[in-house]
């Protein structure tokens, strides 16, 4: 049987694109079901952590000093 | 130190005539057949005695000139099949000039060099007359079964890239993810035209198979076209993988003219509202509802969309900090440059330059114009139903491409107003893009089944 | 720059259409057969053209929802052997939702989240219906292959597990050794327990060789356990690793009210003295050691204990810390992702949802508890000989599970007493429980060979 | 935390026992015969029960003490072979002494560390008996097949160490490449003096082929050495890498005494002009143009060449800094691991107590002091031209051992006088002389090809 | 013939139990005579290195420099 | 046929050595050429970066906070 590849070609193009939606599509509804869900039962305990992730001088240099202590802590021990 | 290494030799030397008096006996009992032949020839059967003037024009016969300007008629391709002499001479000299354009790119030109730089060295290697590098007992060949043939380097990409994704933008502004859907209409609309081109001109002759494996480039998602590639044209995979990575490296070339044309002055001005917080468990929980909706309706899209949810499940856990970190290092560089050295092998003369490859990279080039208008096109249409509008030059970014493509919005929103900032937003349809590409190629796997 | 892609797809063009007409005779000559039927045909055989209903008919079919809730009979698992409904359908489902209930310890509870969540991940990829990931080529089925079917991943995890343990404790308290050879009756006590209730009651029916398997989760050390099962019983492989890992981090939970149970309030405040200084030199001669005793006395057991001691000699040799440092971490790093996703391979419904799992779950914490126990009598009855006494809360570490053992002796100890600091104490036998187990594993090997 | 996990189990056991009943009609149906077969031996065939006295003395004589006195007289080696008595007893004791000679050589002397550690722990570890860590399923063998017995490792240390080179000091003193040329006589002369002296005396008894994988030592470069050997005379894998790692290691030793013998005072006291300084591109175009060079004249040569070069180029290009580090680091140090132990694997008794190893040892350093005498004398008569003269101290460097050798020349130019630093001057003929090592190396593959 | 599977497990038990005590045993005799001879004939330098690996601060602050000197030359190199 | 080993292992030395010195004295000439034309055609950009890369104290500490700040922006996202 001789087969029309253009319609072929064709019918992947629906087949494809509709399964793309289809799937964004269902996956656009979950995210936002998911996000309501979350937001309603499992807040997020307030905090500033993500307000000032810059500005906080005296956390990074705490940090530095953790990460230098855990870099010569590795060394000593390596 | 001098009597030491003396003490030492000599303690060897004692040991081994030991060894030699009290083996004696039983060699001669275990060994005598092989030792006899090995006495009476004293010469493997391998090598047979000519005169130095024969050996030097062996020798000679053996040089890499001679083997470009006056190929050995019985020579074969890494495949054990037989090569024309173009393929054996001029044209293993014309792919070394394209791999040191390749690296030009790369280098001066910034273009992918992660890949582009493994692929191209591959491609020179790949193309060295006598050495067959590229054939089976070759280290690319090697490289090639260890994790091509069986389409497992791409998937360990994946999970690196996968461990580096971060999905807040998408997870943030959720409907900017049918933008990397509309995107995808680069693999199909290509696959249309190529398949058309090849029933009624005489320009292509690809097989549906082929024609698919190709339109993927059309995904600009690399490891996506590379496993596709080897599960539908292994044949063409060096023409595909270089056509997906050097385009995704052209995005900020081929993009804006596209996005200016199908956009007006005021759409290309329109500001979106911030992103809200995206919280941790939001993160977390989505690796793994995307790969369960890739289950209930698309399986065959699970190995890809599985092994890019695992690197990014892990890293959003956050309780394996160590295995994140060798995901997005050690283990991610280690595959790239097998990867690359393995696609390479495929860069072969006789592979790569047929009228295929030009054919290949003019598909390539159109699947990602036709995607980067789909995405363009798809903001315009949601634009026309009720609710905040979108800028329609974000969804260029639904190609993937990722970062490059997004980068590219921001920029050309820059142009028309220096204080919209695009790039968190076209972050969004961009993840969407690698998840989009991924569905279209399980749905390209389960047509072919 | 777009002048330049002009002219690169203008010389592409060039040197392909030179390549046309180059070879277009001898292509003809050579592959003229090929052509003919490529012309012929335009399309690979493996693709038959249907309607587009059909054509969504039999997608629809392919997803998993289908594949789920109405699973094709002729199905078959990753051993290419029949399935029962169930295993098709619910049985999946409910693996699922125990990776899940996995995901949740690893993160929220923090249970060993370095191998369990790569095992969890690997048993939800297991469980996908149509796409069998972890067949033959899948990509779980090629890491299985590549690494836990020739028990090689377990090696290299014993190298850098090695390569992070400092056997000191152990060297300034010789003696405690015993209490990690005590701590292996959880092994063969429960070895007894599995075949007697084997043989007379109907609860279990397992082989000696599935007894064995199965009892070495009482050795409380992951790559132990997963090294026997894949030797001894590799049907078993996943219930055993799942078993294995859950039980080390619930050691907080399951050794505590042992350790009080057995224990008076005067042993569980004795003070041990401070620990002497190990030279260097001991530490370094210790691996070799071992290692020469295993071969004399336990051949069998030397895989296990040469791997371990090859990790900890690089570390204790001071001369090579980049091949330390890479042990310790990209190296044992990359084969954690991997061992856990191959033996998550094993979390297929149809090899764990079967009674036997439950028999396994049941037995490993018989294992454990009474490891635990035969670690504390066995300092109690070092204590009735003249000597120091031991305070017998560190018998417990006895079992291994580094670290987490000998932090439970050291937090129990301290609720009696807050000054009584007993973690290194117990670092001693927690690090001869390993020692101990690999004796116990070459055993088990020696006497099935 | 105690009710989640009886709420656990209790889950668990609910699931289980559904799939009991849920399983069970169609388990009887499609199991039905593997079960009946199952209830009535409830036992393996491979364990046959016996009285714990015969069994206690099964395992006593499975020890390794009874073993290596009273071996098993049907034991085989590794390779399936029959071994002679002395081979599987005092053979192995020998063996390990040996190992015992190379750590401390690694350890205490500072003998190359990083190959030498693993290849004698290997050493070690081959020679277990009954465990068979060698054999074809022992981790040994495991690690041998996968990256030895392709020439897989070697090279990937090739790419590893490229990217380590530097090849500025060549650069800005070409002509010191024929130092590193006239020191590949070392490889020459010696295959010519071990052909001889097989021929016409007792003590050897080497084919071509042999001869010629030992005469590799004189390149002193590690895997060209192992690379040679596994392509020609695998079966002298062992003795060729030991021979190669210790004698580059004792490049302090044997050179300066040549050095001295061969020199005048005065020539020891040639200052060199300070290097020019090299440029970016030349740096990067010089792997590119050794590499065209290798395909021109010699392309056997380009597996070695290529893969050094790719190293240098990744590093050189400087675009690709995640992968060169990874080259540098986690790859080259993961695969000299595996090398290590891998090549170890040869040093089984039986393969390396034979009277070649001893020949071989002798060869090997014959090789390296002929290579080291070539290289000074090429700098002698090189001066006897016009134009800048070169400090035959140098010359020494051209046999590779990087950056040992060149360490040596500096070193003993300062003995003379101390403002005399050659070190930069001698990393000329020394990565010249890998260079030099690879092209010998590709002249013996083409002529046994 | 038929075998006792709780006989076979409870002489495993036997024969596994003893080897590893036995092991473990040798293990214990063989540290105290490496210990003794180690301390006789290959004494330890005498070192303050293991007194006070907290307390030392100035050390400390070398091997900080060390460490970011290190990760320059690295850097600069690379 | 009866082989002369060393009569061959004489060839193999003069073709290897041979091919070693025909080769790197193409090299040799090929590195000349090279350089000439690169300082000819392609001169590198007049610049101090290699003249001084220890003494600059300034550079080294802006290398060090870009380090340390890479680090810890590494750390944060990781
Ligand atoms: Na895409
Ligand atoms: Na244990
Ligand atoms: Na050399």
């Amino acid at each position: 049987m001789e087969n029309n590849l253009v319609l072929e070609g064709v019918k992947f193009m629906f087949l494809g694109m509709g399964t793309v939606f289809v799937f964004l599509g269902i996956m656009i509804g979950a995210m936002n079901i998911m996000s309501s869900v979350i937001h309603k039962y499992f807040p997020e305990p307030q905090s500033n952590a993500d307000v000032a992730p810059v500005a906080n001088a005296e956390q990074d240099k705490k940090k530095i000093v953790a990460a230098i202590t855990a870099a010569i802590i590795h060394h000593r021990e390596g | 130190m001098k009597s030491f290494i003396i003490k030492l030799l000599a303690l060897l030397m004692f040991f081994a005539f030991s060894s030699v008096s009290a083996t004696a006996s039983e060699h001669e009992a275990v060994s005598a057949h092989a030792a006899t032949q090995k006495m009476s020839t004293h010469q493997e059967e391998t090598y047979q005695a000519q005169s130095f003037g024969s050996m030097v024009v062996g020798f000679l016969k053996s040089t890499g000139i001679v083997a470009l300007m006056d190929p050995d008629p019985n020579e074969l391709n890494a495949q054990g099949e037989k090569m024309s002499d173009f393929h054996k001479g001029w044209g293993r000299l014309i792919m070394m000039a394209i791999t040191f354009l390749l690296f030009w790119l790369a280098i001066a030109k910034g273009f992918e060099p992660l890949l582009l730089l493994p692929i191209a060295f591959g491609g020179f290697l790949a193309n060295i007359p006598v050495a067959n590098i590229a054939g089976e007992h070759g280290f690319l060949g090697v490289i090639y079964n260890m994790g091509l043939a069986n389409e497992f380097f791409p998937i360990v990409i994946f999970m690196g890239v996968g461990a580096m994704t971060d999905f807040g933008p998408l997870l943030s502004n959720p409907r900017t993810a049918l933008l990397g859907g509309a995107a995808q209409f680069g693999i199909f609309g290509t696959l249309v035209g190529a398949v058309a081109l090849s029933q009624y001109t005489d320009l292509f002759d690809f097989t549906l198979k082929q024609a698919s494996a190709i339109s993927i480039i059309g995904g600009a998602d690399g490891p996506t076209s590379i496993y596709i590639a080897s599960h539908l044209a292994p044949e063409l995979l060096g023409a595909i993988a270089v056509a997906s990575y050097s385009y995704m490296a052209m995005v900020p070339i081929i993009q804006p003219p596209i996005m200016k044309a199908l956009t007006t002055d005021e759409e290309r001005k329109i500001k979106m509202s911030t992103l809200r917080h995206v919280s941790r468990l939001e993160k977390l929980v989505f690796p793994i509802l995307v790969l369960m909706l890739a289950i209930l309706v698309l399986p065959d899209s699970t190995p890809l969309i599985g092994a890019f949810m695992f690197g990014n499940f892990l890293k959003e856990s956050g309780v394996v900090e160590r295995l994140n970190d060798t995901l997005q290092n050690a283990m991610i560089n280690i595959t790239t440059i097998f990867l690359g050295l393995g696609v390479g092998s495929k860069l072969a003369a006789d592979q790569f330059l047929v009228p295929d490859t030009l054919a290949i990279l003019a598909l390539g080039v159109v699947a990602f114009s036709v995607g980067t208008a789909a995405g363009v096109l798809m903001a315009k249409i949601m634009n026309l139903f009720p609710g905040t509008k979108i800028n329609p030059l974000i969804g260029s970014a639904g190609v993937s491409a990722v970062p490059m493509a997004a980068r590219v919005s921001n920029k050309v929103g820059m142009e028309y107003d220096r204080s919209n900032m695009l790039l968190m937003h076209a972050m969004g349809p961009n993840v969407a893009g690698v998840i989009g590409s991924a569905v279209a190629a399980g749905v390209l796997i389960s047509i072919f089944q």
